[in-house]
């Protein structure tokens, strides 16, 4: 694989860029593999990627049933931040955090990680305690996490409204700095050319339609392109999951819904922030290419349509209006949707299943982009040792047997 | 024991409520005095809940889909298959719950005052379903929505119940009395752009 | 925006619904003799099919009553909406339905 | 008047309005009718910005919604627009524009330095870079490439316009006002149908505005549109909307339309009108009849100002009387292109050739062209564009035999405009929006509409119909059948509109024409003018092995501009399907998606701004708040009185004094906006006894029980007191925030999973409105107000209910509390709330009766312990957790969410507990949210054992306390712990009992 530098665009501007590699191999399926992993997004990439870097095992195939980043990993509004609630998930979403902040050089791709800073606001005293809360469990877990007043926020956020006589006014708002951004498509692309460079196989237009099992575990899967054995397989597929995991006759806590979001049109730039905002609920950023990119709400449905319905959109462009005035003659580009595979706590599954040799890694929902390296990394070693990692440990399945639910819905909207 | 004092409007901050809509051309807006409003649940497969609603109401029990039956003093609306909002003067609820009361006996159903849930808001005019289709998702065009017919259904984010009255056309949006004060600023936003007018008191 | 026919009101626009997820789930009748399993199976567990989907609605703001739909999730087609047969059936025939009572003399019809 | 580019005669301007308008900060005149685009050309203006990347000058391409380089910037200020299309936009009295993404001008940009980087910024160039060293991405780097990013500027004022919305229902909606449209439109209307006949353009007629010489039924083809729309006016159940844009097609034929109501105004001109409006429409049937876009031909330097779509050169001529160029070189692989040289030519350009890329042509229309003395050179190409701001000529050569290169001496051709045809993309944007499959059809080389999902057809030349007779006769077909499956009958046999056709020869596709060096040598060929992509970036991410139309699409951004790939996309993946050597349909098209062209924020959101952004729900005593000077707290929809100031107080003092009240004299809470839902049946009890966790048999009638409701997995979900009223009648109250929630759900249970219980519910939540007077003198208050109701504590105790008549109105009153004070709910119907409201204040006069809001409601009930769902509770919290275990049935075989507390997770040692907290500082009242820790010194990560849920100063107690949710607090009883702060403060606190205030209950009781 060669390096890709400002040097190596020069040179090869000079043979007008006839000599560049393949980014990635596109590999013909082999009979068998030690690991399959079954979803080639984010996470099926990057725990690819870290199965052959920090385990050595390279006798690996990714396989996925469309194109590479295709499923929510292309479709997603790409913020990340590490700022959780509870310690469960704090950790490993700022293992991710940490993973992303080397990512670029890593892979020696750049992803365009964009530390401009998540801000979530708070409009009303319910947020305020709730943002407190999660700002002091931050800090004493020593992630970057700070308080802003709402001319603070106004100071940071100059396009904001912090008007008071407007329907929710901004009473503050919680800020990660380090949080932000990332080129979607590049983590996705990146990982996969590193991780071709150290062996792994990537298949693309291969659907997985049957998981082969034998006494209760796991020899192969059935593809499009004919049967592939395996020793392991994780089953990374987000949306699909409870799709592959009927293959093996098991059922998920998940459910998949529509998730939508829609960008403008590119202007200059005029926000460097990713505010969020849960109470009247929408999420904006703008990106390196100029397009405000907007998240919406999930449709109330099940649905495999990777579309969502429109009055979601009219919803938060109330939202978005109220908070940036300004922007309402600025033009809606492109709608589109993702499958989110929500889980009843909404936090992910990362571990074992009960077919042996046989791992998932899904219900990561609405936000599982943040974590696409922490994910892999975390399932690559549930993979490699047959065990979770300790970070991944309280994700596992049998905690809805347990009771012991991470929620991290934040808490229930309520007050007398 | 009825109660002979005033009943205040859900709006009174924006509007007197009235008794009667002046019958002058053009689009008009107003709050109608709190009717006495009762809701009343029961089964009408059977047929003692139906006699005995009938005997007191003087009327058939609207059993078809969003329709209405009404007769001089009484107004009843089709909620769902067992329910029913019964809209009478005002005061008149509590001697009227009291006869449906003695009525139904024993008979599993339920006779509830509801006469200060919801506001009775009152839309006439020739643009009266342009305003609310700015709003409503119902088809509301005359072949399918008629004088004598209601429905539950939402109006700008709001739950209403809509009841057209007659084809000039006059709605009346039964809102609950919280959200009315947004309704009636919603209204009034939608009609202006056809001129629209609030009664006089 | 879906248009659901309710069972009760007729065909309504998604908004006035609220969906309730898988249907026919049957709430155990004595769960404290179920192991925690069958209790997290219960609770949790979904069979999210990619394909036609018994799900259920609620018209929360029409006529409040529970109903049942067979829908395509990935083409979003409704192949069906059923009441639940413990629900009140809607009403084909009102003139039967009335059968005998009210007063005659009050057949006055819908005249508002 | 200095148009110099219009013709004598001809088009559909109107020649008496002049209209003035500024481009650039120059002024230029035009008449009505026009477009910015045609108006500009009008005055010979060409360059009108510069490109995304390469900042390299642009004109007008189109002479539609489907342009991507005229984009411009519109009016200033408030009223300011960016990314406009200048073929668009009509022009009116006193309009401004200017050009974007240029500085210090569209005629020298400094930008523009970056064509000469070109070579490096290839497809993905910055994937490859900016990398090292680390630090510089955030500081450097990344900047740069952001300022460069971006077309025109946001505005930076609120919007001064107004949007509304519209809820539409139809039989048949027609999508565009063409022929096969109008066509489809009278068939349906003639048939009674209600019909809505959208088109985005001013006027209807479709291409027909733009042609010349057509006759439909005999008459002038514009003439015959006239009289269409003149018999579609006439039908009462047909709405006709021009300027509407069909953006959206959703499930269940839900289409989407934006009507543009007042652009075409002075901005201003038209006070509380909508300036656009977003129609819903739902549609039984859908008629597709959106036309076709032209494809432009990819050859070297193809985006010089001054080469243009032929088909937009005709349109400019004919129906804006409008020369686009004098000298006109036509450059096509098709005939359609040929009607652009007879028009131009016959209203005086000269058109010196025709450079047709096909072996030789020999149509009815090349004949006319010949027959007219125009040049025309076959087998040929343009290799080379002269002009860099504008065109000046080409160079034409001869194709070699594979067309794969250009052969033998060039030939220039000295010209002022290029107009190219590269064929025709049937508008398949709405049918594949609403899940229709497409089909490739060779012979128009373009993807065709094939199998429908939905309830729609499409109809000319979106259907890959070129011909008008096609178009006339399929629109016509398609109006009846829209008819025939609406269920409607046809009055009248179909009167299709005859025309007649000119027989045209087939194309010629040559995805890249070929220049005087290979692809990415010499010129560039542009495939996407907007983000500035060629035919060496396609292939560069082919070769890399971003080989899916997908991954193309992302990779090199082609597709993803404002005109999202109207012009573009086609050409895209047929040059990576050449460069796959796949057939083109197997590397397919990228995904529609809604919006067909962008729509503002502002139509979307509609009215849901400003003061209707969100309901506000109010209570019957809110008048009487705002006249006392209530500041109000938002608790989900519900404004609620937060605190009373009086004069000069702050919100501290204001709360001291209230909390001061109720514990010495009398306050009064609106408690209006409790949940409250009236229960009825002889299953009543057990329904409660199954819902709530502790026993509901045996409550008395006219007795009050406080219940807590969980979800099946135990957690707690809300709380309330309920009554019974009768043997078979009780009357529950939820929390404000719960109160529909809390309906839903049981109606739930009572529909789907005990339906054999005899229950009916029914919200009376607005019913009743409820005033709490709570504190020592509260019966006094009471006892004024309905004097005949015996309020002795034996004949009314805590916990139970009466009725009476309070002010004149039959009331409910409850004796319960939420403040730990003797305390009486008195519920009142709403409409006659006021007047007891006030009725009461005057007579609690004397004992300076004080109104207090929610947060000294909040601190009172604290002090006594009592919790509050969603803030004691979080979704996670059992009523073990909060020391609740006495109200958890242990008799009960079964209850809602009972199971769950036999789980493991639930029986758990560190569970956390509800405890109080008394920092040591009496005055230093903690953070709510703060986070409470065993041992502060420790280096992070520190274990946190919880963090505190409420915090107050409290009045009673003279000093600040806390409840806090802390791990096995319980067991921590006395013991320290630390809260450790932002800033660095460490406040030490020491565990208690969570009940700070009369723990026997002495005042409630007595
Ligand atoms: C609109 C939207 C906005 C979002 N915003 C954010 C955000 O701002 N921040 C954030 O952190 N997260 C966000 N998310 C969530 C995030 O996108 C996902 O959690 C994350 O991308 C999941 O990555 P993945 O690799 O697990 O799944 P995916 O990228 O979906 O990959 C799964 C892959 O499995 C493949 N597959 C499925 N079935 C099969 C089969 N049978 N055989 C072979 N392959 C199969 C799919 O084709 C797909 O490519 C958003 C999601 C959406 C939809
Ligand atoms: N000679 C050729 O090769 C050739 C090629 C293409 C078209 N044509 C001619 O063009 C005409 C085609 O007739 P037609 O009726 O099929 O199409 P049309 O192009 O005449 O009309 C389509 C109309 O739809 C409108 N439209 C498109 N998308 C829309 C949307 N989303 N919302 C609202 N409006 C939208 C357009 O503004 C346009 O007015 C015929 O006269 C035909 O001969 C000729
Ligand atoms: C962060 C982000 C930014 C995007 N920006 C653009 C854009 O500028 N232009 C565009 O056409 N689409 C943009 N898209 C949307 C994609 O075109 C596409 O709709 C999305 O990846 C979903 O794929 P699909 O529409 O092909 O199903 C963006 C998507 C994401 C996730
Ligand atoms: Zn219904």
């Amino acid at each position: 694989m060669s390096t890709y530098s400002v040097f190596s665009l020069i040179k090869n501007a000079f043979s007008n860029h006839q000599e560049w590699d393949r980014a990635w191999r596109d590999a013909a399926p082999k009979a068998s593999y030690d690991v399959i992993v079954i979803g080639g997004g984010g996470h099926g990439l990057a725990t690819a990627y870290y199965l052959a870097k920090e385990h050595g095992i390279t006798n690996v195939a990714v396989i996925e049933k469309g194109w590479l980043g295709g499923g929510n990993t292309g479709r997603n509004t790409t913020i990340i931040r590490s700022n959780y609630l509870w310690d469960e998930s704090s950790a490993l979403y700022e293992k991710s955090l940490k993973l992303y902040e080397g990512l670029s050089q890593e892979l020696n791709y750049n992803i365009m990680f964009s530390q401009r800073g998540v801000m979530n606001l708070a409009h009303n005293l319910h947020d305020v305690r709730e943002g407190m809360r999660r700002v002091n469990a931050l800090r004493l877990n020593g992630i970057d996490s700070e308080w802003m007043t709402k001319e603070q926020v106004k100071e940071f956020v100059p396009a904001i409204n912090i008007d008071q006589n407007v329907r929710y006014p901004i009473m503050g708002a919680t800020l990660q700095r380090r949080g932000g951004t990332a080129r979607h498509d590049a983590v996705a692309w990146g990982y996969a050319r590193a991780a071709s460079a150290r062996g792994v196989d990537i298949i693309q237009n291969c659907e997985v339609t049957g998981i082969r099992r034998l006494g209760g575990r796991v020899v192969g899967v059935e593809t499009t392109k004919g049967f592939i054995g395996a020793k392991k397989v994780g089953i990374v597929t987000a949306g699909h999951s409870s799709v592959l995991a009927a293959m093996a006759d098991f059922r998920l806590p998940v459910e998949s819904h529509p998730l939508q979001a829609l960008v403008s049109e590119p202007v200059k730039p005029i926000l460097d922030t990713v505010v969020m905002s849960n109470a009247v609920h929408v999420y904006v950023s703008q990106s390196d290419k100029g397009e405000l990119v907007i998240g919406a709400g999930i449709d109330a449905f099940h649905s495999y349509g990777q579309r969502g319905s429109f009055h979601m959109i009219e919803h938060q462009m109330g939202a978005l209006l109220e908070l940036f005035p300004m922007f309402s003659r600025l033009r809606m580009l492109r709608q589109w949707g993702g499958i989110v595979d929500v889980c009843p706590d909404a936090s992910p599954i990362i571990g074992k299943t009960p077919v042996e040799n046989l791992f998932i890694n899904c219900g990561w929902g609405t936000g599982g982009f943040k974590a696409t390296p922490g994910s892999g990394w975390v399932f690559a070693h549930t993979i490699a040792t047959g065990q979770p990692h300790a970070l991944n440990a309280p994700f596992a399945l049998d905690r809805f047997t347990s009771g012991n639910l991470i929620d991290e819905h934040g808490a229930a909207a309520v007050a007398h | 024991m009825a109660n002979a004092l005033p009943r205040a409007g859900a709006v009174a901050r924006f509007a007197p409520a009235v008794t009667a809509l002046a019958s002058s051309a053009g689009l008009v807006l107003a709050e109608m005095v709190p009717p006495g409003q009762v809701n009343l649940r029961g089964n009408p497969s059977d047929p003692r809940f139906l006699r005995a609603a009938g005997s007191v109401l003087n009327c058939l029990l609207p059993v078809g889909a969003n329709t209405v039956q009404s007769t001089d003093d009484i107004t009843v609306l089709w909620l769902g298959p067992d329910e029913w909002l019964i809209l009478t003067a005002p005061g008149g609820e509590t001697e009227l719950i009291e006869r449906l009361r003695a009525a139904l006996g024993d008979v599993h159903a339920a006779v509830t005052d509801v006469s200060g849930n919801r506001a009775r808001l009152r839309l006439s005019g020739p643009e009266a379903r342009m305003v609310l289709a700015k709003g409503c998702g119902l088809d509301l065009h005359p072949q399918r929505f008629k004088a004598g017919q209601c429905a539950q259904t939402t109006m700008a984010r709001v739950g209403i119940i809509l009841h057209q009255l007659d084809d000039r056309p006059t709605y009346d949006i039964l809102v609950r009395r919280s959200f009315a004060e947004y309704t009636w600023m919603w209204l009034k936003d939608a009609m202006a752009e056809y001129g629209g007018t609030i009664a006089a008191g | 925006m879906l248009l659901i026919n309710c069972p009760w009101c007729g065909p309504r626009d998604e908004t006035e619904f609220s969906y309730g997820g898988e249907a026919h789930r049957v709430r155990p009748a004595d769960p404290s003799a179920l192991t925690d399993e069958q209790w997290a199976d219960f609770l949790f567990m979904r069979t999210n099919p990619k394909g036609a989907h018994k799900e259920r609605w609620v018209h929360s703001h029409g006529c409040r009553r529970w109903f049942n739909v067979e829908r395509h999730t990935v083409t979003h087609q409704i192949l069906n909406v059923y009441p639940p047969a413990s629900a009140p059936q809607p009403v084909q025939d009102i003139e039967a339905a009335n059968g005998d009572a009210a007063p005659a003399s009050s057949q006055k019809g819908a005249r508002s | 008047m200095t148009n110099t580019h219009r013709t004598p005669t001809g088009g559909t301007v109107d020649r008496s309005k002049t209209i003035s308008f500024t481009f650039n900060g120059k002024s230029y005149q035009g008449h009505a009718g026009d477009t910015l685009a045609s108006a500009l050309l009008a005055n010979g203006v060409h360059l009108v910005g510069r490109s995304f990347k390469y900042h390299r000058p642009r004109g007008i391409l189109s002479a539609g919604s489907e342009e991507p380089n005229a984009l411009i910037q519109l009016e200033r200020g408030a009223h300011t627009e960016p990314n406009l299309r200048a073929t668009q936009i009509e022009i009116y009295e006193g309009l401004t524009a200017s050009s974007q993404n240029a500085w210090p001008s569209v005629e020298f940009d400094v930008g523009a330095v970056n064509n000469l980087f070109s070579k490096i910024f290839v497809a993905g160039f910055y994937y490859k870079t900016f990398m090292h060293p680390q630090s510089m991405w955030m500081r450097v780097y990344e900047p740069i490439i952001r300022r460069a990013a971006g077309l025109g500027k946001s505005p930076q004022e609120a919007d001064p316009d107004i949007y509304d919305k519209m809820h539409a229902h139809c039989e048949v909606l027609v999508v565009g006002a063409g022929p096969a449209g109008l066509a489809a439109a009278l068939e349906a209307a003639r048939g009674g149908a209600r019909v809505i006949l959208a088109d985005e353009q001013p006027r209807f007629g479709g291409s027909l505005l733009g042609s010349r010489g057509e006759t439909i039924d005999g008459m002038p083809a514009l003439e015959w549109v006239a009289k269409a729309e003149a018999e579609l006016r006439s039908h009462p159940e047909v709405t006709l909307l021009p300027r509407t844009t069909v953006t959206g097609y959703f499930d269940h034929n839900y289409l989407v339309m934006a009507e543009r109501r007042t652009d075409h105004l002075p901005r201003g001109s038209k006070p509380g009108v909508s300036r656009q409006r977003l129609w819903k429409v739902r549609a039984a049937q859908v008629v597709l009849a959106t036309g076709s876009h032209e494809r432009p031909l990819v050859f070297a330097d193809n985006d010089r100002p001054g080469v243009m779509l032929a088909g937009a050169a005709r349109t400019y001529v004919n129906q804006f009387g409008v020369l686009p160029g004098r000298r006109v070189v036509v450059f096509t692989n098709n005939d359609s292109a040929y009607q652009a040289a007879l028009d131009l030519h016959d209203s005086g350009a000269a058109v010196p050739a025709i450079i047709d890329l096909r072996k030789s042509v020999d149509g009815p229309l090349a004949r006319k062209a010949r027959a007219q003395g125009i040049r025309i050179i076959t087998n040929s190409a343009i290799s080379e564009v002269e002009g860099g701001k504008k065109v000046r000529g080409v160079q034409v050569q001869a194709l070699a035999a594979d067309g794969e290169t250009v052969t033998g001496p060039a030939e220039s051709i000295a010209c002022d405009l290029i107009a190219m045809s590269g064929g025709w993309n049937p508008a398949v944007h709405l049918f594949s929006q609403s899940m229709g499959k497409l089909r490739y059809d060779e012979a128009l080389a373009a993807f065709v509409p094939n199998l429908s999902v939905q309830a729609e057809r499409s109809a000319g030349a979106c259907k890959g119909s070129f011909a008008l007779p096609a178009c006339l006769a399929e629109g016509a077909e398609a109006g009846r059948a829209a008819l025939a499956a609406a269920g409607l009958d046809a009055a009248e046999p179909a009167r299709v509109p005859t025309a007649e056709a000119l027989e045209e020869q087939p194309l010629r596709p040559l995805w890249i024409v070929p220049g005087k060096k290979p692809v990415g040598q010499k010129g560039k060929h542009f495939v996407d003018y907007q983000n500035d992509v060629t035919a060496a970036d396609v292939l560069l991410a082919s070769r890399e092995g971003y080989q899916s139309v997908e991954h193309l699409k992302r990779y090199t951004t082609t597709g993803m501009g404002t005109d999202q790939g109207k012009t573009s996309n086609v050409n895209a993946l047929a040059i990576l399907a050449k460069s796959l050597a796949s057939p083109i349909p197997q590397v397919g098209t990228t995904t529609f998606r809604p919006p067909y062209t962008p729509l503002t924020y502002g139509t979307i959101a509609g009215r849901d701004v400003g003061e209707l952004a969100d309901v506000a729900r109010v209570t019957p005593i809110h008048a009487w708040h705002v006249e006392q000077g209530a500041v109000f707290e938002d608790v989900g929809q519900w404004k609620r009185p937060w605190y009373f100031p009086r004069g000069a107080e702050t919100m501290e003092e204001a709360v001291r004094r209230e909390c001061r009240a109720v514990r010495t004299s009398v306050g009064v809470l609106d408690a209006s906006t409790l949940g409250k839902i009236d229960i009825q049946g002889p299953d009543a009890a057990t329904f409660l006894n199954r819902m709530y966790t502790n026993a509901w048999l045996k409550l008395d009638i006219g007795r009050c029980r406080y219940g807590v409701m969980c979800k099946e997995d135990g957690m707690i979900m809300d709380d309330g007191v309920t009554t019974r009223l009768g043997p078979n009648h009780f009357i529950m109250t939820t929390t404000t925030g719960n109160a529909a929630k809390v309906l839903d759900w049981l109606e739930e249970y009572l529909q789907t999973e005990w339906p054999e219980l005899k229950v009916y519910l029914t919200s009376v939540t607005e019913q009743w409105s409820t005033a709490s007077i709570a504190g020592p003198k509260a019966r006094e208050v009471v006892a004024a107000l309905a004097p005949d109701l015996d309020l002795s504590a034996e004949a009314f105790p805590f916990m139970s209910m009466k009725e009476a008549v309070v002010a004149g109105v039959p009331a409910r009153i409850f004796r319960i509390s939420f403040t730990g004070e003797l305390s009486y709910e008195i519920n009142v119907p709403s409409h006659q709330a006021l007047h007891v409201w006030r009725e009461m204040m005057r007579v609690g006069a004397r004992y300076d009766i004080t109104p207090y809001g929610t947060e000294t409601m909040h601190v009172l009930r604290a002090e006594k312990g009592y919790i509050i769902v969603g803030q004691e509770t979080d979704g996670t919290v059992t009523p073990f957790d909060l020391g609740m275990d006495w109200i958890v049935s242990k008799q009960k075989k079964d209850f809602v969410g009972k199971r769950s507390y036999a789980r493991p997770g639930a029986v758990d040692d560190g569970r956390k507990q509800l405890v109080g907290l008394l920092p040591e500082d009496p005055a230093f009242v903690l953070q709510e949210g703060a986070q409470i820790v065993e041992d502060a010194d420790n280096r992070t990560p520190i274990p946190m054992l919880g963090h505190v849920t409420s915090s107050y100063y409290s009045e009673t107690l003279g000093r600040s306390f806390a409840l806090a949710l802390i791990k096995n607090g319980t067991n921590r009883l006395d013991q320290a712990v630390y809260a450790p702060l932002d800033g660095g403060r460490i406040v030490k606190c020491t565990v208690t009992k969570p009940v700070f205030f009369d723990p026997e209950g002495v005042r409630l009781h007595g």
